[in-house]
């Protein structure tokens, strides 16, 4: 289990790869990457802001409940903080399992939970000044399946 | 003694990200009020605390929980991550 | 959408960043990579079988219904027969979407429909002899909730 | 003429991957009957239609499909892909 918060960039690909022979004997890996995308068409930056103090331990506590509600082999969680431009990855959970279906759920799992439970606040950078993304009642609600 | 710390839009509304404060506040929601009469940019910061979230030392709670023996309180919205 | 049917090995690394960069302006990538697990310890190989002739029409038939379903910038199917050896990639899906449920459900989607409606048969060597893999009710069940 | 095909254990009960079959058979279970009376092989292998597959042109079907028009018919065991 691997959880990484850092501003620097990361390659998903080189990860996706990295994890998967570790997990040597898990038939089945999920990967999701988080993108940067540029919604308005007039994006210029991204900006993460996140509580140092908070976040590892926010992240490693999700990432252990996931472990406890799955058969997991393995899993990452990636999350970048900083200025971030669009096309760049924002962040990267993988999962590793021998049923592909707790490979998915545990990663859907940890996705949702990060959307609502890891102290990390996006800023939106446009032309047209800045905003805070606002959180969304549905991402709020996704936690209520689990 | 006691840090408060604060992020995103909390922050940029109170114009500093953190600050000791000495109170007696038994409750989170206590500390809040000693908060909301330091100012006008602090009223504006927590006109809504139903648009806010709430950790003691560095764990997600409610405004109701007491503050006995916390370090650090820190004043977020709605977590953006993922 | 890409569908590839392919005796060849593949890099889920390498095949991950391309697509994402081809599906520019998408936030969330969701994928899923199938590797060959030595379930009873004594696996020499496995070989997959197809049928040429419908593989791909019926690959591409269930990305059509994927696309058709979920609002996706992107979906790539790859799968492999013939004779692979433990920890080799037997397949891999991807799905790019703007939300990240709907990349989600659709590479699920994807997976159980592979699983239990393209025409592909594993068959384990090992040690012991070989064995068709049995096709398991629950993958049937599973596609019972599209 | 009807191209007849067989995958995996079908394939290996039978002994052959493919063969050109003269039939008047009017549906997919029509043909499995005159299949089964071949001989032993295709008797083992046709045994538990339950435990079978049919595509018909390459499109998977139900062993009711009525087979006029049809060029190639394929029986195999429920698919293990992925």
């Amino acid at each position: 289990m691997s959880v990484r918060v850092q501003s620097e960039t990361f390659d998903p690909g080189a990860e996706l790869n990295a994890f998967t022979a570790a997990v040597d004997g898990a038939g089945a890996v999920v990967s999701f990457t988080g993108v940067v995308r540029d919604v308005s068409g007039g994006l210029t930056a991204m900006e993460i802001e996140h509580y140092p103090g908070m976040t590892q331990s926010a992240l490693a506590k999700i990432v252990d409940e996931a472990t406890a509600r799955w058969d997991l082999a393995g899993a990452l969680v990636i999350h970048r903080y900083g200025v971030l431009t669009a096309s760049e990855n924002i962040m990267m959970v993988a999962t590793a399992s021998r049923h592909r279906v707790d490979a998915f759920q545990a990663a859907e799992f940890l996705m949702d939970y990060l959307k609502s439970r890891a102290p990390f606040w996006k800023k939106e950078l446009t032309r047209q000044g800045e905003a805070w993304v606002a959180a969304r009642d549905e991402d709020e609600d996704a936690l209520k399946r689990w | 003694m006691i840090d408060v710390m604060y992020f995103a839009w909390v922050r940029e509304r109170i114009g500093e990200p953190k600050e000791r404060i000495e109170t007696d506040a038994a409750t989170v929601m206590d500390l809040v009020e000693e908060l909301r009469v330091r100012g006008e940019r602090y009223a504006a910061a927590f006109a809504d605390v139903s648009a806010l979230r709430v950790a003691i030392d560095q764990e997600l709670t409610e405004f109701d929980a007491p503050l006995a023996g916390a370090r650090e309180v820190a004043f977020f919205p709605p977590m953006t991550g993922g």
